[in-house]
Order: C-alpha cells, then sequence, then structure tokens
C-alpha cells in the first residue's frame, strides 16, 4: 500500500511542476493566481498521502493548515488597493 | 519503494531549487510572488520529507497565511518599481538560452549528483538526539524539540522573541501604516468564508499549542495561525478597534519577551541560573511561555503586515472619509 | 421570550461544535489538554459572537439529509464532466454567461447557494449583481439545473420558496 | 490484500485522472472562466476521492472526521476562491471566450 501512496504522491507533485507553466506563462496576473490556488488543493492530497505512507498524521496537521489558508492569498489578491490604478496616475508624475 | 521516494526527493530538491532561480530572475514581480507562494508551499513538503514536521507546520502557516498578503501587500507600495517591467530590454539568443540551460540541465544534474554523493556519506553522530531523549524527562514536556526550545536551549528562544520585537519596532518606524485592503466591503462569500473559517482557525491554533506538549506544533505554529486568522477578519471586512492601536497592541506584541524575562529573572532570584527551572516547575513555566508567546507572535506578525506604526491608521481614517482612496 | 431560547439554542450549538471540534483535533482524553482548551474555545466563541446575527437561518435536517446525496452526486458528474472536455482533444467547450435570478434571501442561504453553483456540472458563480447571479457555463446548450439546486438550498435554510415542492 | 485495501487502491487510482484532468484544463483551457471550472471541480473531487481511499485506512474516528473537515474545508475554500477571482475578472473587463 505504501508504495501506492508514494507513486501517487510523486505523480501529483509531477503534475503541480507541470502546472507552473501557467504561473510562467500568465498572461495576467489572474492566471497566475488562480495556478497558485490549483497547487494548493494538490499539496493537501499529497501531504495527506504522505502522512499515510509514514503513518505521521502529524503531516495530516500541515494538510489542515493549508485547507484553512489557501484562500487568504487569493483573497488579498481581489481585496488589495489596485496597484495598476494608483501607478498609472504616478506615473506620470515620476517617469524618469 | 525506495526508488519512489527518491524520485519524489529528487523532483521536489529540482523543483524547489529551478523554482528558487526562477522566481529571484523574474523580472515581473507578481509573477515572483507567485513563484514564492508556490516556493512555500514545495518547500513546507521538502520540510515534511525531512522529518521536521515542527518546521513543516511553521512554513505552511507562514507561507501560506502570512507571506502571500505581506508580498502582495508590499508589491502595492513598489508602485513604480513594477513599472520597470514593462519596458523589456532586447534580449539576444544567448540570454534567452541560460535560463533554460540552466533550469532544465544543469540544477537537476547538480541536484543528483549532490545526492548520490550524499547517499553514500554515513551518517557518524546523530547529534544532540540521544542528550535530549535522555534528559526529556526533567525538561517538563515530552516532545523534544519543544525541550529543546523551551527549556535546554529557552536562551535562543528569548532571543528569537527579541528578534520578532526588534522586526516590528524596526518597521514601524519606517512608514506609518496605510489601510491594506479596498475601503469597499468584500463579496458576502468571502465574508461568510472569514466567518466560517475564523472560529476554526482559532481552534485549529490552540490545539496545535496543545500538541506542542507531545508532538509536532508549539507557541510559533500557532501564533502564525492566529496572525492569519487576524488578516483572514480584516480581509472579511472587519476593522480592528481603534482603541487597540495603543498601549494594548505594544503590551500584546511586547508580553512574549516581557514573560520570558521575568522568568529568567526570578530564576536567577531563586539561586539558578537564568531560564533554570526547578524541575517539579518545568512543565507549567513552559506551558505560561508558550500560552503568552503565542498570543505575542500573532500579535506581532499580523502588525507586520501592515507594514507601518498603527497609531496612524485611526488617525488618517479619522481624518478622512473612508470612501476617499488618497492616503497615498 | 422566543428569541431568548432562540439565542440559547445557537449558544449551546456553537459550544458544541467548539467542543467537538478540540474532541477530534486533540483527543481530548487528557484533563490538562483544557488548560489550553478552555481559553481556546472562549475565544472563538467571542470571534463568533461579533459575528452580525441579524439573520436567523437555521439548518433544516432532512433538508440535509436530502442535500447530500444530491450534492456528492452533482459534484462527482461535475468533476467527470470538467475533466471529459479536458482530456477530449477537441477541447469541446462553449461557454457562456447567463443570469440567473435568485430567490434565495441574502446571508448564508444565498452564500450557500454560490459556492454550490461553482461546484455544480459546468456553472461557476461568477458575480452578484443585486439578485441576479451571473453563472458562468461551459456549456450553453445544457441546462445547468440551477432551479433544482435553488430548491434544495431553500428547503435545506426552512426558506418558503423550497417547502411545497 | 484485503478488502478494504483493494477498494482504498481503487478509490486512489480513480482519483489519478481528476486531478490529471485539473492540470490539463489549467493548461489546455482557452480562458479564465473555463480554467476555473477545472480548478473547483476536477481537483476537489480528486482529493474527495483520495480522502475517501484514507477512510477506508483510519484508525479511529478522530481521523475520519479530520480527512472529512480538510477536505470540506479545501472544497468551500475552492469554491469561495472561484468566486472571487472570476468577480474581479469580470470587474478588470476580461471578456469570456466564446466560439463565435
Amino acid at each position: 500500500m505504501t508504495g501506492l501512496y508514494l507513486a501517487l504522491a510523486l505523480i501529483l507533485l509531477l503534475t503541480i511542476c507541470v502546472g507552473m507553466v501557467r504561473v510562467l506563462r500568465g498572461p495576467t496576473a489572474t492566471d497566475r493566481m488562480l495556478a497558485a490556488q490549483l497547487f494548493g488543493t494538490t499539496a493537501v492530497a499529497i501531504l495527506l498521502l504522505l502522512g499515510q505512507a509514514t503513518e505521521n498524521t502529524a503531516i495530516w496537521d500541515v494538510a489542515l493548515i493549508f485547507a484553512l489558508l489557501t484562500a487568504i492569498a487569493a483573497a488579498t489578491f481581489v481585496r488589495r488597493r489596485d496597484i495598476d490604478k494608483t501607478t498609472e496616475t504616478e506615473d506620470q508624475n515620476d517617469r524618469h | 519503494m525506495i526508488d519512489l521516494v527518491l524520485a519524489f526527493d529528487l523532483i521536489l530538491m529540482t523543483t524547489l531549487i529551478s523554482l528558487a532561480w526562477l522566481l529571484l530572475a523574474s523580472r515581473d514581480l507578481f509573477r515572483a510572488v507567485v513563484l514564492f507562494i508556490a516556493f512555500g508551499l514545495l518547500l513546507a513538503l521538502a520540510w515534511t520529507r525531512l522529518g521536521a514536521v515542527d518546521v513543516a507546520l511553521a512554513e505552511a502557516a507562514i507561507g501560506a497565511g502570512i507571506t502571500g498578503t505581506l508580498l502582495l501587500v508590499g508589491l502595492g507600495k513598489l508602485g513604480s518599481a513594477e513599472r520597470c517591467r514593462r519596458t523589456p530590454r532586447p534580449t539576444t539568443f544567448l540570454q534567452r538560452l541560460t535560463p533554460a540551460v540552466l533550469i532544465g540541465i544543469i540544477i537537476p544534474s547538480v541536484t543528483i549528483i549532490l545526492l548520490l554523493e550524499l547517499r553514500q556519506l554515513q551518517i557518524v553522530s546523530s547529534g544532540q538526539q540521544g542528550l535530549v531523549l535522555s534528559l526529556l524527562d526533567i525538561s517538563g514536556t515530552d516532545h523534544p524539540v519543544t525541550a529543546v526550545l523551551l527549556n535546554f536551549r529557552a536562551w535562543d528562544t528569548l532571543l528569537e522573541k527579541g528578534v520578532l520585537l526588534l522586526a516590528l519596532v524596526s518597521i514601524w518606524s519606517l512608514d506609518q501604516a496605510r489601510p491594506l485592503f479596498h475601503q469597499e466591503a468584500p463579496s458576502p462569500v468571502l465574508k461568510g468564508l472569514s466567518q466560517l473559517y475564523l472560529p476554526i482557525l482559532v481552534i485549529v491554533s490552540g490545539a496545535l499549542l496543545w500538541q506542542g506538549g507531545y508532538a509536532p506544533g508549539g507557541a510559533f505554529q500557532a501564533g502564525a495561525l492566529l496572525s492569519a486568522g487576524i488578516l483572514l477578519a480584516i480581509l472579511g471586512g472587519r476593522s480592528l478597534l481603534p482603541a487597540w492601536y495603543g498601549m494594548p497592541l505594544r503590551l500584546l506584541a511586547g508580553c512574549g519577551l516581557l514573560i520570558f524575562i521575568l522568568i529568567a529573572a526570578a530564576t536567577l532570584l531563586a539561586g539558578n541560573l537564568p531560564l533554570q527551572y526547578p524541575q517539579e516547575l518545568a512543565g507549567a513555566l513552559i506551558l505560561l511561555i508558550e500560552i503568552v508567546a503565542t498570543v505575542s507572535i500573532a500579535v506581532i506578525l499580523a502588525a507586520a503586515v501592515a507594514g507601518g506604526h498603527p497609531a496612524e491608521i485611526s488617525a488618517t481614517e479619522q481624518q478622512q472619509p473612508p470612501s476617499s482612496e488618497g492616503t497615498s | 421570550m422566543a428569541a431568548q431560547t432562540n439565542l440559547w439554542s445557537r449558544f449551546t450549538l456553537r459550544l458544541g461544535g467548539c467542543l467537538f471540534l478540540w474532541w477530534v483535533l486533540t483527543g481530548g482524553n487528557t484533563l490538562t489538554s483544557w488548560i489550553i482548551g478552555v481559553p481556546t474555545i472562549a475565544l472563538a466563541l467571542w470571534v463568533m459572537q461579533s459575528v452580525p446575527q441579524s439573520e436567523n437561518q437555521q439548518l433544516s435536517l432532512p433538508g440535509l439529509l436530502r442535500f447530500i446525496p444530491y450534492f456528492l452526486l452533482q459534484s462527482v458528474r461535475g468533476g467527470i464532466d470538467v475533466a471529459r472536455r479536458a482530456y477530449s482533444p477537441s477541447l469541446p467547450l462553449n461557454p457562456d454567461v447567463i443570469d440567473f435570478p435568485l430567490s434565495l434571501p441574502p446571508g448564508r442561504p444565498r452564500i450557500f447557494f454560490l459556492n454550490s453553483v461553482s461546484l455544480l456540472p459546468g456553472t461557476l458563480s461568477a458575480e452578484l449583481c443585486d439578485t441576479i447571479l451571473k453563472v458562468h457555463v461551459l456549456d450553453r446548450d445544457i441546462d445547468p439545473g440551477l432551479n433544482q439546486l435553488q430548491t434544495h438550498v431553500a428547503r435545506l435554510f426552512k426558506h418558503p420558496s423550497g417547502g411545497n415542492r | 490484500m484485503t478488502v478494504t485495501e483493494i477498494i482504498t487502491t481503487m478509490l486512489l487510482l480513480a482519483s489519478l485522472p481528476f486531478f490529471l484532468a485539473g492540470t490539463l484544463g489549467l493548461l489546455r483551457f482557452p480562458d479564465l472562466y473555463c480554467r476555473l471550472h477545472a480548478l473547483t471541480k476536477a481537483d476537489n473531487l480528486g482529493l474527495g476521492l483520495v480522502v475517501l481511499a484514507l477512510i477506508f485506512q483510519a484508525d479511529n474516528v478522530q481521523q475520519i472526521i479530520r480527512l472529512l473537515l480538510t477536505w470540506l474545508l479545501v472544497l468551500i475554500a475552492g469554491a469561495t476562491v472561484a468566486h472571487l477571482i472570476a468577480r474581479k475578472a469580470r470587474g478588470d473587463g476580461h471578456k469570456h471566450w466564446s466560439r463565435q
């Protein structure tokens, strides 16, 4: 069984690596952010599998923390003061 | 099965190093921030693979809960610097090739060579592990990491609290805090999430603090989680009471260091070395320090994200109508 | 009088939830765990206390028992649907944004509905304009079944619009 | 192999196509909104199957509840984030992709 857990965890890690292409490509900031969100879900799955494979359920606590916190970065992203709009006006003043 | 573990570790290491390179070399700062969030995620995986679940918990709480917000808010302050990416420099073929070669060939091969070499090494000594485990009975806790952090090497932890406080004081001396987010009310969905997750975050954080006595967990993990909770509350549209910005905030931020110093002084007066707890009180003292430190760490980390002196927030908010965007 | 008992039943429910979660996470078998457990739960209750309580929508148990299998079935269908589209070489997508008029009251029922929409086959709640929900659909030719979901959610929150079906 | 092990194996194998579909959708789907569909549905179903698989191996009730709680939290966070991102994209004026 342990072999299966590890094999699945390995494949999931690979999907994160492949998904990184979306972060690199973009094209918009929103695309990048949404890819990071997908990694959160995958990481939770990997941690649950690793916890089961090593029979160390303390690892599940790490998964629980990710589950609780993955929304925070994305929520900040949508709620932050829009830098593009503020820089547009600032930019005309201090263009060098 | 060993091969599966090896393959997992290899890919994890290669990805971590490549990500580190990519995010440092990224000209688009927003991209760098998202890469850093992904980096933190994989780093937490790496810590669990190294058997350091304590560190993984802290990395998960800090990486997912605080760093992302800290960097995104910081990015807003770097407005004009971020404009630089829109004036692309002409790149030669060679310049474009270098990162690809680095990430595709050099980093993986160096990692593989290093890993293979490392596997040849014999572990000569397990460090102080035996010593710590033999003294665990008198430490006042059942988790070796907690025993080291709060008893055997409590001095280090005291100084760490000092460093955190110093960092906050430096941030406060640099700038005045500005409202982190849009003044307009958040989406009801975000509000609902915040209301639902906040109590759960509090309880998980308390559970982590308690677990520190016998399993991975402890004050830093609990504090980091709690500070993420504070951020989530602000994101969900709650505002902190301005009455708290003055003395209460300072006291809460400083109490972690203060309790340490008080206990050090008390042990000194009792004729022991500083922070050399009497054996029968060790458990209670450790618990007391951890509870106070949790609150202190939570407040310091959350205040650090605000990025400036908080007293000013109440002043500017009172002066200006909430609808205006004009603090910058 | 009725409001008073309502307040108490809500408090007991919340306290019960907190105690349950603490037990799940720590095992709760040692007496000393309550040294941290009691202040933690007090803090959690305080955090919940400051949530504005204008809305008074309690879940109905029969509604929940009918909702869970419906939701699980639909999310499996949703997963299979999106996976099929992702694998198919021709990428069979025909997306559109449709308007859906909400009859659910604001607050928890509406939030619950918005989140459920995003987990069901082919639909994504994109924007809420007053009582009109803009839904992004993957295939404009397929009926997204949002009315059925709305009935389920209304029943779950004991709202009249879901009662008589 | 016991019965529970067979069930766990099958559920884990069943979860794999959904995780792969999530990543594939992220890369292949033409616009942000479609990618959000992949994010919320495929991966959450994959995680649900993993959680279900591990429940069959759990030692006690607490573990089962912890697993279910983790899944539920990811589910709610995923749906919320999908909505927030879609809302922000619409606010920024992103047009949705269509065949015509």
